[in-house]
């Protein structure tokens, strides 16, 4: 059965979606137990696979039989085993504590609510394990067609930015897909090692040229780098909580995964790194995105918000990373890949206790919760300390990684933009926790005529996910050196110094 | 160099943090602190059972895991790391006594929550004082900025967030800002950050990075107090007195300067910084800030905040110490942490004890308060002369030996630094002293009820004054520490 | 089923299958739309006369085309042109007949249906006089002839 | 806005541009697109999986794992779209609107209220004003059923002409949009509801998807429809074929489905109840 | 591949594709893009490319107008440009 | 033979720039249905001719006939709408 | 200059499709109402679909369903280069889907949107939600 | 076969040039009513003429794939014949609906 593992785990959900639906037109409330009983058997495919690949090294699954150039093949590497256990973790953690959410929030369409969930993992597990570029853009497609309706499913102007993610989100596939056409054009195939092979020729053809960046502005477009950003933080922002939990910590960092894998494994680093001599350009890049980010985060007064801006500074972290091209600014981006991924998960699976309970997501409403919500609040003090970068928990580490390689390639300016939001994280969270802490406790919220005497903890399952986030946040940390030792380097080719 | 391989430091380390949940979980004020004292005394306990192997010269070693190719969280207990945890230990179990007395006495809030955190403020000073790396001192370095804000900010009022705010601005601030970096071009040119007697990074490195580097970590250390990222110190006062007194005189900022001497001697390395003549600035910034320090001390009339600019000089003489690379002067900087501790928590003792009597922060308010509160300001006095260096107490030590050590080195300047500086300390403690004890207390200024503190308030400041007056004669365990690794680091 | 095979093309067994499959499938479905239960025995002799009418009505369909190509490229179309409603009522009765009806005016020279009342009075669009004129017509008759009214 | 969209278009286009002269020319038999990869598939088709339509055959078989994801596309956007549109709350109004077909008078009557006698001539209808078109009702009645069978032949028929399962199944749907639209919702419903649209759009893509966990299960990959010889009494080509007829099915049935399903919420805002 | 044929439904292409989007007036919009639609599928068949042609003619012309039609009447015709 | 298909084929594409103004410029939006309607007529014609044109008629055949029926539902449906919602001018303010 | 209009006379398909994605995205852009944007990026994705059946497409060659008709005498060996490469219509036939789903998502965002606004003018939903 | 090219040459161009006065006629008659008669009705010819033309030809061969080929060409002319009309009255009921008032001589004389 191991075989099948990297087919499987796209199966489980896939098959499971359509069992959802069924399921729940027939009884409510079958939906959640058979979505839990799907993600956590693709949760355990994925370790399984991960296990499988650091023993015995890539895993390669012919789908229909057909091998690759012909039929699309799925390639487990290290790489993208990690990125794919931390993909289900993240999706099955965030589903376990959302549960009383959701119930809540879409109480008429849980049906509906847990198809799209699941088909959402199925399409970003996809990206991640497919080894064909066409592939990947279908998936991509499941994965942003979910992701909008997701987000689009909530009040007052959700819809609205959901709307602009489409439009924003298609034209990056859109482009995406071109810079595919592109390839194929002048190689004939769309699977990536293939790709791989045939590309070298062709390096001088400005057809390449032309691919590489139409590609490169496509996936910018789709993960929310800096000049592309806009629709981020619109989007998520909006987006109801359960909701924005699962998209936040997964779209953006399985984009870059994907940036990753098509620059590491399609063109190759020679090329991406070299020829095309867009690294430092890049870099730059990330740096204004990582200040902008920062800044724009510090000039709102909205807990979600904030985090989204936040992400955008991180979207430039990773990549930045990446594109300085040397082994340790790559095993940063891809270690921060995963530790964003929780880390994210955990500070917007707080946001939304916290947002459940208050009622708002205005910083300012956010008085006297240490005393009111304490576990909860201590979990986002992890979960922020995390991505302030302090040492035990794992945002130290992929920052370490990433200022490590700034050093090494002499990239002082993104050590400085790197430290600086660090800083300016610094001022974001201790400026909540401050309200939180200091401010007494108000019955009445302000404007809202919201009457909240009853906040308190929230429900007993949310607080359990959260803590398990908060421990996986040390946990990863505290093994950065291993998973960077077993996965990572395994994952990076070996021309990279 | 004899290692054993233990897993003593860890456990020390780990035993406040453990007792955390006992600490919060406990439903009666007893039973918590009693756990507290539980903790302490365990704590303090392991670390003295490692002292007679350090005093044989061996070193413990314990390497928890390895989180970075040739970083790992590693402890490993040398002299002076000994040194500084057998202090912040001990001071633990006084100040927890001093703390019960004093929180009480004012009937404070959120008492668990203070005693959690102090615990987690003393698994991070430990963590500090035996960590093997660089990397795990930064670590627990952090650790201590974050935990020690709750208790800075104990009163959540608008002074206490105001202060919050700007103490860990500087703090973690200037740790991201300036540290990180600095550790991480450091483990770009070695490739690995242990704390090695010589230095890491000799022969690595040209000159200007190495003074860029040392800049960064001196100033990066904020808790150290240097002169210009000095400020958050005495806003930090706003704090409960036990905090401000075992953190601001013993584990923040002693934390700080250890961090200090501990990149100085093990990551830069004596040798090159003499030959690369780096000395000089530092001895500049550490003597203006014990000199600007004791100037401005001068003109507080909050007691509290005297004390905090006194600290902010006291701690330069540290890092003075161990900026003029000379044995000697190594030595007497080492010393003077243990010193100092004594000294100043005596002081912050007694004004806390004075608060909770009275309720008076400022000098001016006193007036005769000896009279009333004999043991106090008994004490408060023997504090003073420890801090000033008068030959009773403790302090005399660790500022004969620095003197010595300025005169090993040829530092003319820096010995009339020291003297002038002790000229200005008793200039600032002495009208306190004189003002309690020999000026008629004006009875419009206390209640006629005024007494001594509570005895668990009392208690510990006569301990530790005691303690201050007898280390002079015996200071054996601080001084020999601090010699054999001052003999270590300076390769003498 | 004819309409399948002509679509197919295919005469194997396994398509031939599939087709009974899907002509079942499809009548199952809709098939009360193509049949309405009412008068299903007299529908082969409507097909009959219906066929005969067809070639009639091509005739007719030649000759509005003629007459509209000619208003088309007419030089002074606007003024031989003169677009009117004319309403009147015919004595069809069935809604098939009615159809029928219906679209043959629109075919034919001229005029389209515009609205058929519920009982049975036809708005119709005429574009100029002659076609106007020549309105319930013939065609009336021998629609009806078809279904026999 | 319009100064930046120009910008933005020519920065665009001036890529797009960039890499075209290295392009190709256009409808070159030589070209690379040509010679890689795709001539296999013209060559091995038939022999492969005895289907002449070789885009059929590369659409099924070769990357069939693509289709099915572009059904679970098509599924995903019929559910997001009753996920985001649905409104299930009762509908309010608390009139209905009949009219008698012979006079054309319109009846409105309250909740709870009876029609008069001889409610057979009555039609309910939208609360929106609806000529009586007899024309196009018998138009439908009559094209409808054709069009169905005609959509079953396309999925049929997709291994030896153009078409397939999402062509027929968007003409299956098509056709039934064209009842609803014709009649109105309410009838569109009789036919098929809601939830068995709902029903057969998952039903259809799970047909698919079953399709290959079977071939897993009897030891092929997933998707590897030539393990499913036993199950058909044929050989490993033939059940290729087969194989891909299957799964043109489901493809078609959820097209289908999803199709009108989309259909319904659009056109009703999610109400279900008044349509186009 | 007539390319003659092919250059002309290309510009018609063109000139529906600019219509749809200039027209003002939603439901002109959609009615021209379903004449976009039906132009490429002409186009499609034009290259050959038989079930993308039939496809196009079964969704974009077909359907997808009906959705946008229907879109349209459950909101509201008016635009600015 | 081809020649004439091809030629018939051109000026059909001719015929269908005439229609196209009457959709792209219709006055009304009714214009411009007719405009797509003839537009779609005439397709179904050209599609049969590059049929034969590749000589593969068979093949495109059910391509037309699609084309005629999803013509004709989209011209449907646009009709409907103001069956249902009277008044061509009405949300068109100004104009 | 010969050069140049053999080259645009070679690729003029390259050419249009690149016009429509401008076309698109300036839809996509400039225009506020949100049907037209919808439409631009159908637009759009429609221009990706020529192009990659534009690079499907060999000139005088045959639709790619293997001819079988008639007169067929048994299987002859199947030329690859006589039929249009299949590989790109497949892909676009997904991408067709793509795009048929995407716009029905949109469209149900739109009425959403015009649900709570009113209106689907982006320059008035903003004063909308200014006013709220 | 020379005679059936001629033929079906013939029944061709009759179709396109029914086409042709389709489309002028689209475009010159004055309202909308008028130009629904060339659209409905020459196009509707000029589909059948040409698609019979068209069957004629594939069917000259008499094989019998070509000759259903043919047949399918009928169906879609027997289609057309029964979609066409109806669109045409679908559309102009449609206009007459949104109240657009059916030109006529008089008022253009007003007019002008």
């Amino acid at each position: 059965m191991s075989a099948h593992f990297p087919g499987l785990v796209i199966i489980i959900p896939l098959v499971a979606a359509f069992l959802i639906l069924i399921g729940a037109l027939l009884d409510r409330r079958l939906a959640f137990p058979l979505t839990a009983l799907a993600l956590l058997g693709s949760l355990l495919t994925a370790i399984g696979l991960l296990g499988k690949v650091i023993q015995t090294g890539v895993v390669e699954y012919h789908l229909a039989g057909w091998a690759p150039p012909v039929g699309i093949a799925y390639r487990v590497d290290h790489l993208n085993a990690l990125v794919l256990v931390a993909v289900a973790t993240v999706a099955f953690v965030n589903l376990m504590g959302t549960r009383e959410l959701v119930k809540g929030l879409f109480e008429d369409r849980l049906g509906p609510f847990y198809t799209l969930y699941i088909l959402l993992i199925a399409g970003l597990q996809g990206i991640v394990v497919t080894g064909d570029a066409f592939n990947l853009y279908v998936l991509l497609e499941i994965a942003a067609l979910t992701g909008y309706a997701l987000v689009g499913m909530s009040e007052g102007r959700a819809p609205l930015s959901s709307l602009n993610y489409i439009f924003i989100g298609t034209v990056g596939a859109s482009l995406y897909l071109l810079g595919v056409g592109y390839l194929y054009l002048v190689t004939g195939t769309l699977n990536m090692a293939d790709l791989a092979v045939r590309l070298p020729a062709l390096y001088p053809s400005k057809v390449v040229v032309s691919a590489f960046v139409i590609c490169l502005v496509g996936l910018c477009i789709k993960m929310g780098f800096f000049p592309m950003h806009a629709w981020l933080p619109n989007a998520y922002s909006h987006a109801p909580d359960p909701v924005s939990s699962l998209v936040a910590p997964l779209v953006t960092k399985v984009m870059i995964y994907v940036m990753i894998r098509m620059m590491l494994f399609v063109f190759t680093p020679a090329f991406a790194f070299d020829q095309m001599a867009i690294s430092e350009p890049m870099v730059w890049l990330a740096i204004a995105a990582i200040v902008a980010g920062s800044f724009m985060a510090l000039s709102t007064r909205r807990l979600k918000r904030m985090l989204t801006y936040i992400i955008v500074a991180e979207v430039g972290y990773m990549v930045g990373g990446f594109w300085l091209g040397n082994r340790l600014g790559i095993s940063g981006a891809i270690l921060h890949i995963v530790n964003d991924a929780i880390m994210t998960l955990c500070v917007f699976l707080s946001a939304a206790a916290i947002i459940s309970k208050v009622g708002s997501d205005a910083i300012d409403d956010m008085q006297g919760l240490f005393k009111k919500m304490p576990v909860t609040m201590g979990v986002f003090v992890v979960a922020g300390l995390s991505i302030i970068g302090v040492p035990p928990t794992c945002g130290f580490f992929s920052k370490w990684y990433l200022i490590s390689g700034a050093v090494a390639a002499g990239q002082y300016g993104f050590m400085a933009a790197l430290l600086l939001s660090s800083l300016i994280n610094l001022v974001l969270f201790f400026r909540i926790f401050e309200i939180a802490y200091f401010e007494p406790f108000h019955d009445h919220h302000g404007d809202h005529g919201h009457f909240v005497s009853a906040v308190q903890e929230a429900p007993f399952e949310m607080l359990v996910t959260l803590v398990v986030t908060a421990v996986l946040l040390f946990a990863l940390g505290i093994y950065a050196g291993d998973i960077v030792s077993q996965i990572i380097d395994h994952a990076i080719p070996v021309g990279i110094t | 160099m004899d290692t054993l391989i233990s897993v003593k430091p860890l456990i020390a380390v780990l035993v406040s943090l453990l007792a955390i949940p006992l600490i919060g979980f406990s439903r009666s004020p007893n039973v918590r602190e009693g756990w507290t004292f539980l903790a302490a005394v365990i704590k303090f306990a392991l670390v003295a059972s490692m002292l007679p192997a350090v005093l044989h010269g061996k070193e413990i070693i314990c390497q928890v895991v390895e989180v970075l190719p040739g970083l790992s969280l590693a402890f490993r207990v040398d002299a002076f790391g000994m040194l500084f945890a057998l202090v912040a230990s001990f001071l633990w179990i006084i100040t927890s006594a001093y703390s019960i007395g004093y929180m009480r006495g004012l009937d404070e809030h959120a008492q668990t929550r203070y005693f959690c955190f102090f615990a987690v403020s003393l698994s991070a000073a430990i963590g500090v004082a035996f960590s093997a790396n660089l990397l795990t001192m930064y670590l627990f370095y952090e650790m201590l900025s974050l935990a020690t804000y709750p208790l800075v900010t104990h009163h959540q009022d608008e002074e206490a967030r105001t202060s919050g705010r700007k103490y860990l601005l500087y703090t973690v601030g200037a740790s991201i800002g300036l540290v990180l970096p600095a550790m991480l071009v450091t483990y770009h040119f070695t490739g690995n950050l242990d704390f090695s007697p010589q230095g890491v990074l000799a022969g690595t490195a040209s000159r200007g990075t190495v003074a860029l580097l040392l800049f960064m970590f001196v100033f990066g250390f904020a808790k150290a107090a240097v002169m210009p990222l000095h400020s958050w110190l005495p806003a930090a006062m706003v704090a409960p007195t036990p905090v401000s007194a075992l953190l601001h005189a013993v584990a923040v900022v002693k934390v700080g300067v250890f961090s200090i001497v501990r990149v100085i001697t093990g990551i830069f390395g004596t040798d090159m910084l003499q030959a690369f003549d780096l000395s000089t600035p530092l001895l500049f910034v550490a003597s203006t800030t014990i000199l600007v320090g004791s100037f401005i001390a001068l003109s507080q009339d909050n007691l509290k905040r005297m004390l905090a600019f006194s600290t902010i000089a006291q701690l330069s003489y540290i890092v003075l110490g161990a900026a003029m690379l000379s044995p000697k002067g190594v030595t007497g900087g080492m010393v003077h942490i243990a010193m100092h501790a004594f000294g100043k928590i005596t002081l912050f003792f007694c004004a806390g004890a004075i608060f909770v009597a009275t309720g008076k922060k400022n000098i001016s308010e006193m007036t005769g308060i000896g009279r009333r509160m004999p043991v106090t300001m008994t004490a408060f006095f023997i504090g003073a002369l420890s801090i000033i260096g008068m030959p009773p107490c403790g302090g005399f030590l660790s500022k004969w030996t620095l003197v010595l050590g300025a005169l090993e080195a040829d530092q003319i300047a820096i010995l009339a630094v020291l003297l002038f500086s002790s000229l200005l300390n008793a200039a600032y403690f002495m009208p306190v002293v004189y003002r309690a004890f020999f000026c008629p207390p004006e009875d419009a200024l206390f209640e006629a009820r005024v007494q001594e503190a509570p005895l668990f308030c009392v208690v510990p400041l006569a301990i530790t004054a005691v303690i201050s007056l007898v280390l002079l004669v015996y200071p054996q365990p601080f001084m020999q520490l601090a010699v054999m690794s001052a003999a270590k680091v300076t390769g003498l | 089923m004819v309409t399948w095979v002509v679509l197919s093309g295919k005469f194997d067994v396994f398509h031939l299958t599939l087709g009974v499959i899907s002509c079942a499938i499809v009548s199952f479905a809709s098939g009360d739309m193509l049949f309405s239960a009412k008068n299903v025995s007299r529908v082969p002799g409507q097909w009959l006369r219906f066929i005969l009418y067809v070639p009639w009505l091509l005739y007719q369909i030649f000759r509005a085309n003629m007459h509209v190509m000619r208003l088309v490229f007419h030089p002074r179309m606007m003024e031989l042109i003169n677009p009117q409603m004319v309403k009147y009522k015919t004595r069809l009765d069935s809604e098939m007949a009615r159809f029928i009806y219906a679209n043959s005016i629109t075919l034919t020279p001229g005029t389209i249906t515009v609205y058929v009342s519920l009982y049975g009075s036809y708005t119709v669009h005429a574009i100029d006089d002659l076609s106007a004129e020549g309105l319930p017509g013939e065609m009336e008759m021998r629609v009806a002839a078809i279904f026999g009214e | 806005m319009r100064f930046l969209a120009l910008i933005t278009i020519l920065m665009v286009g001036g890529l797009l541009f960039y890499g075209t002269p290295d392009f190709p020319a256009w409808g070159d038999p030589e070209s690379p697109a040509s010679l890689h990869v795709s001539p296999y598939y013209i060559e091995h088709a038939v022999e492969d999986t005895a289907v002449p339509n070789i885009v059929t055959a590369v659409l099924a078989d070769y990357r069939g794992y693509d289709t099915m994801f572009e059904t679970a596309v098509i599924f995903s956007a019929g559910i997001a779209c009753l996920f985001l549109l649905r409104i299930y709350r009762r509908k309010s109004t608390t009139t209905r609107l009949y009219r008698h077909n012979l006079t054309g008078i319109t009846l409105r009557i309250a909740k709870g209220g009876k029609l008069p006698e001889g409610s057979a001539e009555f039609e309910r209808i939208d609360s929106l004003w609806v000529p009586y078109d007899m024309i196009i009702k018998v138009t439908s009645r009559l094209v409808v059923p054709f069009v169905q069978l005609f959509a079953l032949y396309v999925i049929a028929h997709g291994h030896h002409s153009p078409g397939g399962g999402f062509q027929g199944g968007v003409i299956f749907g098509a056709a039934i949009i064209l009842y609803a639209i014709s009649n109105d919702l309410r009838r569109a419903f009789r036919r098929l509801n809601e939830k068995a649209a709902l029903l057969a759009s998952a039903a259809g893509v799970l047909l698919y998807a079953g399709t290959g966990l079977m071939c897993l299960l009897l030891g092929g990959n997933f998707l590897d429809y030539s393990k499913l010889a036993d199950l058909l009494y044929t050989d490993a080509i033939m059940a290729r074929s087969h194989g891909i007829l299957i799964v043109e099915i489901g493809v078609g049935l959820a097209v289908m489905a999803v199709m009108v399903s989309l259909y319904y919420n659009l056109s009703s805002a999610g109400r279900h109840d008044e349509g186009l | 591949m007539i390319w003659p044929v092919d250059l002309i439904i290309m510009v018609l292409v063109m000139i529906c594709g600019i219509g749809a989007i200039m027209v003002r007036d939603l439901l002109g919009a959609g009615i021209l893009f379903g004449a976009y639609s039906f132009m490429m599928c002409l186009l499609w068949a034009i290259m050959g490319a038989v079930d993308v042609a039939f496809t196009e003619a079964s969704v974009g012309a077909g359907v997808s107008t009906v959705f946008l039609v229907a879109a349209v009447f459950r909101t509201s015709r008016r635009t600015k440009d | 033979m081809q020649d004439v298909f091809l030629y018939s084929s051109i000026f059909l594409c001719g015929v269908m720039v005439l229609s196209l103004y009457r959709a792209v410029f219709g006055p009304t939006v009714l214009d411009r249905l007719i405009g797509v309607n003839a537009i779609g007529s005439k397709t179904t014609v050209l599609l049969i001719l590059i049929g034969l044109i590749y000589e593969r008629v068979d093949m495109f055949v059910d391509i037309a006939l699609a084309y005629a029926t999803l013509n004709f539902i989209a011209v449907l449906a646009a009709s409907r709408y103001f069956q249902k919602k009277k008044g061509l001018y009405d949300e068109m303010g100004g104009k | 200059m010969e050069s140049l209009l053999a080259n645009f006379l070679a690729k003029y398909n390259y050419w249009a499709y690149i016009g429509l994605v401008m076309i698109g995205m300036y839809a996509m852009i400039a225009k506020r109402n949100l049907v037209k944007k919808i439409i631009g990026m159908n637009i759009v994705q429609t221009a990706v679909i020529l192009f990659y059946v534009s690079i499907a497409a060999k000139k005088g060659k045959t639709i790619p369903i293997i001819a079988h008709g008639h007169e067929d005498t048994g299987h002859h060996a199947v030329q690859a280069l006589d039929y249009i490469s299949p590989l790109p219509h497949v892909l676009m036939l997904t991408a067709i889907v793509v795009s048929v789903a995407t716009l029905g998502v949109a469209l149900a965002l739109a009425i959403k949107v015009y649900r709570q606004y009113g209106t689907l003018e982006e320059d008035e939903i903003a004063m909308r939600i200014e006013e709220q | 076969m020379g005679f059936l090219n001629v033929v079906v040459i013939f029944l061709l161009a009759c179709g396109l040039f029914f086409f042709f006065a389709g489309a002028v006629g689209i475009l010159r008659f004055p309202d909308f009513y008028s130009r629904l008669h060339p659209a409905g009705k020459l196009d509707t010819m000029g589909l059948f003429t040409s698609m019979i033309a068209m069957a004629l030809w594939v069917a000259h061969e008499w094989h019998l794939g070509d000759i259903l080929t043919a047949l399918k060409i009928l169906l879609i002319v027997a289609f057309v014949f029964i979609t066409s009309p109806t669109a045409t009255h679908a559309i102009v009921d449609a206009g007459v609906r949104a109240g657009l008032l059916p030109w006529t001589k008089d008022s253009s004389e007003d007019k002008s």
